[in-house]
């Protein structure tokens, strides 16, 4: 089965990141296919590459981007959610202006469309949030 | 092309205090370009971003209430408001915006876009979709 | 002494204002900011429990957060003061502390 | 045709999980994840009203939210059934869709 | 030097689902070099983080629980829970860990650190603060 | 008299640090003081400068960085709270081998200590958050 996943609060600060990121192992795990994970809202901020969590803390955005590399998966972060809140890659900060861009390997940013083509094209949508 | 699928945007949170409102309204704008399926629900809280005379000048927060007003125009036009959750909240049906959508299968006729629902009601809608997406 | 307590989430999502009335103290104020305002509104669930506390404690709302929200005077709860950011200001400093009920 | 519903509040501190349980339907399966594993206590303020539902409706509970707050099987309500992140899967891929009460 | 001010840390929210709880606590140790009047009250969700037997090893989650019990060390002894937010959580005193303190104003006699208070008492205790964190 | 506030919400998705913006520049306009403003949990992430808001919204980053400039305030982003979350300064990127850095002008990234001192020498503290 496919199963699409909307993650929809920050990494440390609401558990649902780690608890998507769970649900997303099992079901590789059991043989379904996870192909889009969609990041919105404080989601986006899972995809900074600049987060440096204490030494005896799990690493949120490492975990989703091993996880996302040995499994093929999409992770899309919401173009219009991520500017509000400062998560750029190198094209749109060049665009904006900006010296610096921190979003971290293995997601990309897009629009909500994908989110809507992700409800389509899956079996299954579950959402993380608060 | 695939059947169109069911989408319910499912919203229980009130405006301005988070931006969840605003975002789930960014949401549906875009997904109308889809054509699927589309409902909106508002219940609990949710109700409250329906409602008239919303002035945000003091918060310097962007009113996006009038956005609900041109939802027609987006072919968005069912929206289902719990009538339960408006009365704990002391609302009645004229505390809410008018949002109307002319029916292009009915010589274009204005129809009102928002339906008062009850609770039960509202469980059948939300049991009758393929995705829901809650904000 | 006397402290200002603030709650700015909806009573009706939210524990908060209701820990709030049952903790805070005759003297006291309670400003409702942001969500919270919903709480000044009349005829509601939580309104009768608000009535019921405005004998002594002031309970306020965040004028701004109110017409944002589409809460003109007329619709809250008669006991309910209005006061602007300014106002809030000077509730802070007439109480001798204040309490975030988050 | 049946919905998963995913609840992650603390039913005493916020108004989600008492909203699930009178929108859910018979059929329907009710999973508690992260805080809302609270709501799975037995002998708790909310508990006689999840008891009720729980004749037509399945409840469960994340295993791992419910060991990391101190909950082992023994404290939750009985009808409540532990899953796993697997069993999180399978109820996910057994109901047609899947609710989550943010 | 100026008295000590009197600083409460209230503490309302469940831990793990979200980080207030871990968060509020690492203020409470960096803030007990300061040499102030400490106390922490736990109500309403709060009283969850301090109860036994947390395992957070399926969850991926680094279980604080322990830091509790280690508070006494930094002279932080003086922990309110509230006796009705633990009843309506079908909670007894005893499903909460066991925090001790040395006295070293009593030869260094072992004595529990958690107080549990009534929601008057609680109230009483908030009153009578100076500066009152929220978590 | 002294005000010292703290924000614990980060922007746009909370209201928080709107309203502690609105209250401080109250506090100012009718002659009090605010000598620190700290920001913790997600409050930090009001201090990146990668923030780009649509046009029609206010830009929270900039108004704090004008206000704290135009009053002397210090604003003090947790450290702790920050490189969790991905809000570093220029050293302390470097210190982590980053090779990019996103503390907005007006801020500084400093220890917990920062939020006691000011609850000790300030009039009254008030809190921000959700």
């Amino acid at each position: 089965m496919k199963f699409g996943i909307v993650v929809s609060e920050g990494p440390y600060t609401h558990q649902a990141a780690d608890t998507a990121y769970h649900f997303a192992k099992a079901a590789l795990d059991k043989g379904h296919e996870v192909p889009r994970v969609f990041f919105y809202h404080d989601g986006v901020n899972v995809a900074t590459n600049l987060s440096i969590p204490p030494q005896d803390e799990r690493h949120i955005q490492k975990n989703w981007t091993e996880l996302a590399k040995a499994n093929d998966i999409d992770m899309v972060v919401c173009i219009a959610a991520a500017q509000r809140r400062g998560i750029l890659d190198e094209n749109e900060a060049k665009r904006q202006g900006k010296d610096a861009s921190n979003l971290a390997e293995g997601f990309r940013i897009s629009g909500l469309g994908q989110l809507i083509e992700m409800g389509i094209e899956c079996d299954r949508t579950v959402t993380f949030g608060d | 092309m695939p059947e169109a699928k069911k989408f319910l945007y499912v919203n229980r949170k009130a405006p301005y205090g988070t931006i969840y409102a605003l975002e789930s309204l960014e949401v549906v704008l875009i997904g109308a370009a889809f054509e699927q399926d589309v409902s909106l629900a508002f219940l609990d809280d949710g109700v409250f971003q329906l409602t008239r005379d919303q002035n945000t000048d003091e918060i310097g927060v962007k009113n996006f209430s009038p956005t609900f007003r041109a939802l027609g125009d987006y072919e968005v036009t069912k929206l289902f408001v719990e009538k339960e959750s408006l009365e704990e909240r002391g609302l009645a049906p004229s505390d809410l915006q008018e949002i109307m959508y002319e029916d292009e299968d009915d010589d274009w006729e204005e129809k009102p876009s928002i339906h008062i629902v009850s609770r039960s009601e509202m469980a059948d809608i939300m049991a009758d979709q393929d995705v829901v997406l809650s904000f | 002494m006397s402290t200002l307590h603030t709650v700015n989430k909806s009573p009706f999502g939210d524990s908060a204002f209701n820990s709030c009335l049952e903790h805070c103290k005759p003297g006291d104020g309670i400003l409702l900011i942001e969500d919270a305002v919903y709480g000044a509104v009349a005829g509601s669930a939580v309104a009768a429990k608000v009535e019921a506390r405005a004998g002594d404690v002031g309970i306020y709302v965040l004028d701004g957060d109110a017409k944002a929200r589409g809460l003109a005077a007329g619709k809250l709860i008669k006991q309910v003061k209005p006061v602007g950011y300014d106002g809030f200001v000077d509730l802070v400093a007439e109480h001798d502390r204040t309490q975030s009920w988050l």
